[in-house]
């Protein structure tokens, strides 16, 4: 008797909870626990506070509620499909995987029941070829722009000759990391540059080999594709070895204000990549505070506000809502599909004006999203750290990558892709 | 008064040495087979309740798959006694070794039939467990078991490390290409939920009768000798460390399986360091030991727990009473570390000798003395 | 002598510090072994809890402070107020000891006389309890851990060393790793002094040699448990606070605990002295052969290095560094 | 050969046939102990050879030198009329020379019947192929060894706890599995290691009971160490008798109860 009562209870437990309708609901395949939770949380935070924010300011979206759907995936891929699984038959309209790996899991499921996923500044870098990845974006960069901002940023410095100077590039050890090789060395032979690889292995709590390595071979710059706890001790051992951190740049997964403050004020003068504005310096902010803080709805302990993390879970709630309109636009529908969705995206358009109207001027570049782009312009700007204010600055606009060496790798990949799974041309 | 071996005569030694000697035993396990093999792919098919894809992707396939590997890990540790970390790594062998044969144009033949390139993974696989598995001659024990996470670590270095496992792509993640048995296709995000199930249950089904056989005859017995007291097996003729080969070899073929399974079919997608990482490893010890050592049983029972109880917990606490979905992880942690020692407490020997021990007691019921 | 051979000695002297570190993490594991036979897998997840406790207390943090807000909608996070450093040792010295305590009355005292394999997943159930209990005691965000402990490249010996050859810049040694050094010196000197000079001590090595002769004498089981879990929480506490100052308290300082297995196949489970030295060979080898062969591979090599060196010891040294010859009577 | 011509009929009626085991000139130190110094004697086909002597006289590290556990320096072991190549205890055992333990060996996580199966080891001979599909041959291989243990079983009068995991057993219950388990093996030679140790009065007897029955119904050639002289005398038909590693006596019961040095050595007053 205890026993089948039990496994009813089981049965109606696994079942997740019943979808709601007539909402337009966003998943957030968060990450708040695990090794990389120190970086999930701000993310999450402000992914859920602007849709908050949206529907206490304005009543939803186009007057429809938006409903955020966190998942916990604690940056493990087998709870990411469950996550996946369980809120997809809900009306979720895009999925940001926030993990390379649950991209890469999603990328065919989301193809095949038609949901489009986002993964701004993450994912697969070629999936910006729209033509072969028809639901997949990445806008506004991705790791290869990044690549090429950061050579573009030490070309500028240098009066635009870097040739025979050294550039050790320390990654983490994974497909991540991995990722702007390529770019790199493609850049090397255009610009002459020398290019040293330091890979260091997954968590990357002890780092003493490579940085030592670094201490002798004194490269004119280091550039890291670094994450979780990896950052933190990379810049800490930055300082001691007393590397000029001024020619120390990261990748946006490596500048967030976790991985330098444990190095305290030694660390001013590191930079780090964006492509989105830093500092709680916009009039959203104030929104912010008026409409979420205020009201005792924010989605975490309210402490993260202002951070990079936070920012960037803002903005990819801000763009998830202005595609939302563009897609109501089109569609003259208030309550839009997930395939709706998708032509949103596909046709997004960030102005200037608009970021100036949403309160958020000059917070991200303008770009604007087409069939065959799902990348965006690839733009990007580098910000500086400065421990005394405890502030990040941008020390740049946002400015382009070099596409002709970019463009070749994504269409030569996403070719691959096309041949490998059969996939035919989505734009015409 | 119904659950009894007695008038349940056995007649010859085969009948004495069957799986399920009791009549009603019997009954159940083709009951839960033919719900298993029937009802259910119907339900997945009809897609009854709409969770047909949520029931398979992100519940079925996981326990199924990691079943297999369960019992593939319980033949090396709670057959053979040897303690190894090392699965991870070698499940990731069978990963790759799938990847590879499937995207290889082999000369005449073409494209590999899928099941055939299940198999040949689970082989590579073995060969692979077999070498790693020498150490074992000299070290035994706790020393063995931090021994064999070498092989874990160095495996996931080396897949990451050289292109040609992962075809030179960009990022080192690999893809499954489609591929179909019996004309249904299995991998991919476009195959049916109950081709997927129904494949990876035909093996697990397939997988545990192997290893019932293979642990209650000659072999079997030869592998428990080992654990069970190494100096007195050589003295019955059994050569030590062939022994303890033959059960690195069968373990990390089940293995190699569900590595090629959990690539190709469940995942879909994979990178070494985060699929088949050192965490696996220990998951799969839990399952093993959770399950019970030595019980094929108990490996599925300890999959079980340790996949679906996460999520159970998960859908109560955040689909049910709405936590928020932080806390909830933090429980699920909480809780499942709690259960794990409380089961041990309660029965050190595993959820298998708990089950038995509750069927002894129905044994005699209702006149216990 | 040429700027390659002082650069390979800084490796080694390097790799020597590190294996230091290492040995922090192994001691723990090798007090619980060696006293009660148990294959403590939750030895890093109590030094994640161990920092995070110090910083929860050195910071005034509200414990539970996420779960109390969420359940009853308040907005507490922090009492106001700093504790001094060395009192916040002690407060967490005393939290680790209390938890030892419960530990043995409600896992250890269930569980005498089982299978090591079965002790070994009770501690595993362990890690997981505390790795949710830690997070929502204490929050999973990234702490920082400051209790005074130099950091960075130690000048005086740089500017002192390099000119001894050319295109050397000077022997680097990290100001925190010498601290360690002589942390872990002291450490293991009162480690020693404790079991061979005092009577609660000499229970534990008696409890260490042959559990049964132990209890004839009278020497209770249970608080020598309790006393040796408090000493692995003692342990913990200080390899948390070193490893915390370097890369700050959150989730990944758990997984160093992986970093001490293959020194604990080296040294032995049961000796002290053997996760020292076992560290340094481990420290040593995995930086030398990353600075060496480390190049010509692809590099990350020292995660599987360090157990492949200790593998290949062990395949000829199966009893270990210290460990006596194994004699299989018949 | 010359069996027939140094074979006797003792006075039970059994045949006792040309030597199966000579040992010759062995030596074995460890270290710089000598624990066995130039011994030599030999086991015949079909008889009960007990080797006697003090504590730490060498018996048991004998028995380690036959099969194989112990390498000794010096000295050769013939079996059969071949003379032995070093070898690993599971080879030897595959030659046919099977021993119990003076500190029980079973496997404690198995039943009795799968114990007593493993003594049928060497005899099995079906692959791995073939024991996955189970049905036929594997399936026939085990019912048909089975049936040998069947009568093993009932032999030692142990069917009753055919099934009992052998961890739970009474020590002399576990003692005769042990003997079950060596016996299952068929062994040319059987060596068992003080099949009597601490066994009360009534659990001897049907220990001497069940070695005399094994020699005389199946013909198994015995070595055995035992220190209860009474029995040893009782059932065997020759002794050895070691002492701090010399052999020091070699006969019948009789002749060995009368050596003077065997006397001084073992059986003097000091010692009773």
């Amino acid at each position: 008797m205890k026993l089948t009562k039990l496994a009813a209870i089981a049965v109606a437990a696994v079942t997740a909870a019943s979808p709601v309708l007539a909402d337009l609901v966003f998943p957030a395949l968060s990450y708040r626990t695990g090794p990389y939770a120190a970086n999930g949380i701000p993310f999450a935070d402000g992914y859920a506070d602007y849709f908050t924010l949206v529907n206490e300011r304005d009543g939803g979206i186009g007057g429809v509620p938006a409903q955020l759907l966190e998942c916990e995936t604690g940056y493990n891929t087998e709870k990411g499909v469950e996550c996946y699984e369980s809120t997809k038959g809900q009306g979720s309209l895009v999925y940001q995987p926030l993990s390379t790996g649950i991209t890469y899991q999603l990328i065919p499921k989301a193809t095949a029941d038609g949901i489009p996923i986002h993964s701004m500044g993450y994912g697969r870098t070629s999936a910006a070829n729209g033509d072969v990845f028809g639901n997949i974006f990445n806008y506004p960069a991705n790791y290869w722009n990044g690549a090429s901002i950061a050579i573009n940023h030490l070309l500028e410095i240098n009066g635009g000759d870097i040739s025979g100077k050294s550039i050790t590039l320390i990654y983490h050890n994974s497909a991540y990391g991995k990722e702007p090789i390529r770019t790199l060395e493609v850049l090397a032979e255009k610009h002459g540059y020398d290019l040293t690889l330091l890979p260091v292995d997954h968590p990357g709590q002890e780092q003493k080999s490579q940085w030592l390595q670094i201490r002798r071979e004194r490269p004119d710059y280091v550039v890291m594709w670094g994450w979780g706890v990896m950052n933190p001790v990379a810049i800490q051992e930055a300082v001691n070895i007393r590397y000029p951190m001024e020619n120390f740049i990261g990748v946006w997964w490596s500048g967030s204000e976790n991985d330098v403050i444990p190095a305290g004020p030694g660390a001013t003068g590191y930079k780090a990549l964006t492509f989105h504005g830093v500092g709680d310096d916009y009039p959203v902010y104030d929104d912010i505070q008026k409409y979420v803080v205020d009201t005792g709805k924010t989605a975490g302990a309210g402490d993260q506000i202002g951070t990079v993390l936070y920012n960037r879970g803002m903005y990819a709630a801000m763009l998830a809502v202005e595609a939302v309109k563009t897609a109501q636009e089109i569609h003259g529908v208030a309550d839009i599909t997930p395939a709706m969705m998708r032509d949103g995206m596909e046709a997004l358009e960030m102005t200037e004006e608009k970021m100036t109207s949403l309160g958020l001027p000059n917070f991200g570049p303008a770009f604007s999203v087409s069939c065959e782009n799902h990348g965006g312009p690839g733009l990007g700007g580098v910000a500086q750290w400065d421990a005394e204010s405890g502030k990040w600055n941008m020390i740049s606009d946002y400015s382009p990558s070099d596409m002709d060496v970019i463009q070749a790798l994504i269409d030569e990949d996403s070719a691959a892709y096309a041949a490998e799974n059969g996939i035919e041309s989505q734009c015409n | 008064m119904f659950y009894r071996e007695s008038g349940d005569f056995k007649t010859t030694y085969a009948k004495d040495t069957q799986t399920f000697p009791i009549k009603l035993d019997r009954m159940g396990y083709y009951v839960i087979l033919a719900v298993a093999l029937i009802l259910v792919p119907i339900m997945l098919m009809k897609d009854v309740g709409g969770g047909a894809n949520y029931w398979t992707n992100a519940i079925f396939l996981p326990f199924l798959i990691w079943a297999v590997a369960s019992i593939g890990l319980n033949i090396l540790v709670g057959y053979c006694g040897q303690l190894s970390l090392g699965s991870g790594g070698f499940m990731a062998v069978g990963a790759y070794a799938s990847y590879k044969l499937m995207t290889w144009d082999v000369p005449f033949i073409g494209e590999l039939n899928f099941v055939v390139v299940v198999i040949l993974s689970g082989v590579i696989t073995a060969g692979v467990g077999i070498l790693f598995g020498l150490p074992s001659l000299r070290i035994k024990g706790f020393y063995l078991a931090v021994a064999t996470l070498a092989a874990q670590f160095f495996l996931v270095w080396l897949f990451n490390k050289v292109p040609w496992f992962y075809n030179y792509s960009a990022s080192g993640q690999i893809s499954v290409p489609t591929r179909s048995v019996l004309g249904f296709q299995v991998t991919g995000a476009t195959a049916a939920p109950e081709a997927k199930y129904l494949l990876c249950l035909v093996i697990l089904i397939v997988v545990a009768l192997v290893a019932r056989n293979l642990t209650r005859g000659r072999i079997g017995r030869s592998w428990m000798a080992i654990r069970d007291m190494d100096i007195a097996a050589e003295i019955i003729g059994v050569a030590p460390l062939k022994t303890k080969l033959s059960a690195f070899g069968v373990s990390s073929f089940f293995i190699g399986v569900a590595g090629a399974l959990f690539f190709a079919v469940y995942l879909g997608a994979a990178e070494v360091g985060e699929a088949f990482g050192i965490q696996k490893s220990f998951l799969l010890l839990f399952m093993v030991i959770i399950g019970g050592l030595g019980s094929i049983f108990g490996s599925i029972v300890g999959a079980a727990f340790m996949v679906l109880m996460p999520v159970l917990l998960k859908n109560i606490m955040v689909g049910h009473l709405n936590w928020a979905t932080d806390i909830a992880a933090h429980f699920e942690f909480v809780i499942v570390g709690a259960l794990i020692i409380l089961f041990l407490i309660l029965e050190p020997h595993g959820l298998a000798q708990l089950w038995r021990l509750l069927k002894d007691k129905l044994r005699l019921w209702p006149f216990p003395h | 002598m040429s700027a390659d051979f002082f650069y390979t000695v800084e490796v080694i002297i390097n790799g020597l510090m590190t294996g230091v570190m290492y040995s922090l993490v192994a001691l723990g594991f090798v007090l619980i072994f060696k006293a009660s036979g148990v294959f403590n897998y939750a030895q890093g997840v109590m030094a994640l809890f161990a920092a995070m406790t110090l910083v929860g207390i050195q910071t005034g943090q509200v414990p539970f402070a996420h779960l109390i807000n969420t359940i009853f909608g308040t907005h507490l996070h922090k009492f106001g107020w700093e504790v001094p450093t060395l009192l916040a040792i002690l407060l967490a010295l005393g939290v680790m000891i209390l938890f030892a305590f419960i530990v043995e009355r409600y896992i250890l005292k269930h569980l005498v006389n089982q299978d090591p394999i079965i002790l070994f997943m009770a501690t595993i159930g362990l890690a997981y309890f505390m790795e949710g209990f830690g997070d929502l005691m204490w929050g999973s965000e990234i702490k920082n851990l400051d209790v005074g402990l130099p950091q960075g490249g130690n000048i005086w010996l740089e500017n002192a060393t390099s000119d001894w050859a050319d295109g050397f810049y000077g022997f680097y040694l990290d100001n925190l790793d010498m601290w360690a050094t002589a942390i872990a010196v002291v450490l293991v000197a009162s480690l020693i002094v404790f079991s061979n000079y005092t009577k609660t001590g000499r229970a534990l090595r008696a409890v260490a040699d042959d559990n049964q002769a132990a209890l004839s004498v009278g020497i209770s089981l249970r608080t020598i448990w309790v006393i040796v879990w408090s000493l692995a929480g003692f342990v913990a506490l200080v390899a948390g606070i070193m490893w915390g100052a370097k890369s700050g308290v959150q989730f990944s300082l758990s997984l160093i605990a992986l970093k001490a297995l293959p020194v604990l196949m080296l040294g032995g489970f049961t000796s002290i002295p053997g996760a020292i030295v076992g560290g340094m060979i481990i420290g040593v080898g995995e930086k030398l052969f990353e600075f060496a062969v480390g190049p010509y591979i692809g590099g990350a090599t020292e995660n599987w290095f360090a157990y492949v060196l200790a593998l290949l010891f062990l395949v000829f040294r199966p009893q270990g560094l210290f460990g006596e010859k194994i004699i299989e009577r018949v | 050969m010359n069996a027939t011509a140094e074979s006797y009929v003792t006075e039970d009626g059994r045949t006792i046939g040309a030597p199966v085991m000579e040992v010759k000139n062995i030596t074995l130190k460890f270290g710089g102990v000598t624990a066995i110094s130039n011994i030599s004697f030999d086991i015949r086909e079909g008889e009960i050879r007990a080797i006697i002597g003090p504590n730490g006289a060498g018996k048991s590290s004998m028995l380690n030198v036959i099969n194989g556990f112990y390498h000794p320096q010096e000295g050769e072991i013939w079996f059969h009329g071949e003379k032995r190549k070093p070898m690993k205890p599971y080879q030897i055992a595959q030659q046919g020379i099977a021993r119990t333990f003076q500190n029980i060996a079973l496997f404690k996580g198995m039943s009795t019947l799968d114990n007593i199966m493993t003594g049928r080891f060497t005899h099995m001979k079906t692959n791995m192929l073939k024991q996955a599909i189970w049905k036929g041959p594997a399936e026939r291989e085990e019912s048909l060894n089975r049936d040998i243990v069947e009568h093993v079983i009932d032999f030692l009068e142990i069917q009753a706890i055919r099934k009992t995991p052998v961890g739970r057993l009474p020590y002399g219950l576990q003692k005769r599995v042990e003997l079950g388990r060596a016996l299952a093996a068929q062994p040319k030679l059987l060596l068992l290691d003080e099949p009597m140790a601490g066994m009360n009065v009534e659990e001897k007897e049907d220990m001497s009971r069940f070695i005399l029955d094994v020699n005389d119904e199946f013909g198994t050639t015995i070595a055995l160490i035992e220190h209860d002289m009474g029995v040893v005398m009782d059932i065997s038909d020759r002794v050895v008798v070691l002492d701090y590693g010399k052999k020091i006596g070699d006969g019948t019961p009789d002749e060995v109860r009368n050596n003077q040095d065997v006397i001084d050595a073992y059986l003097g007053v000091a010692h009773d």
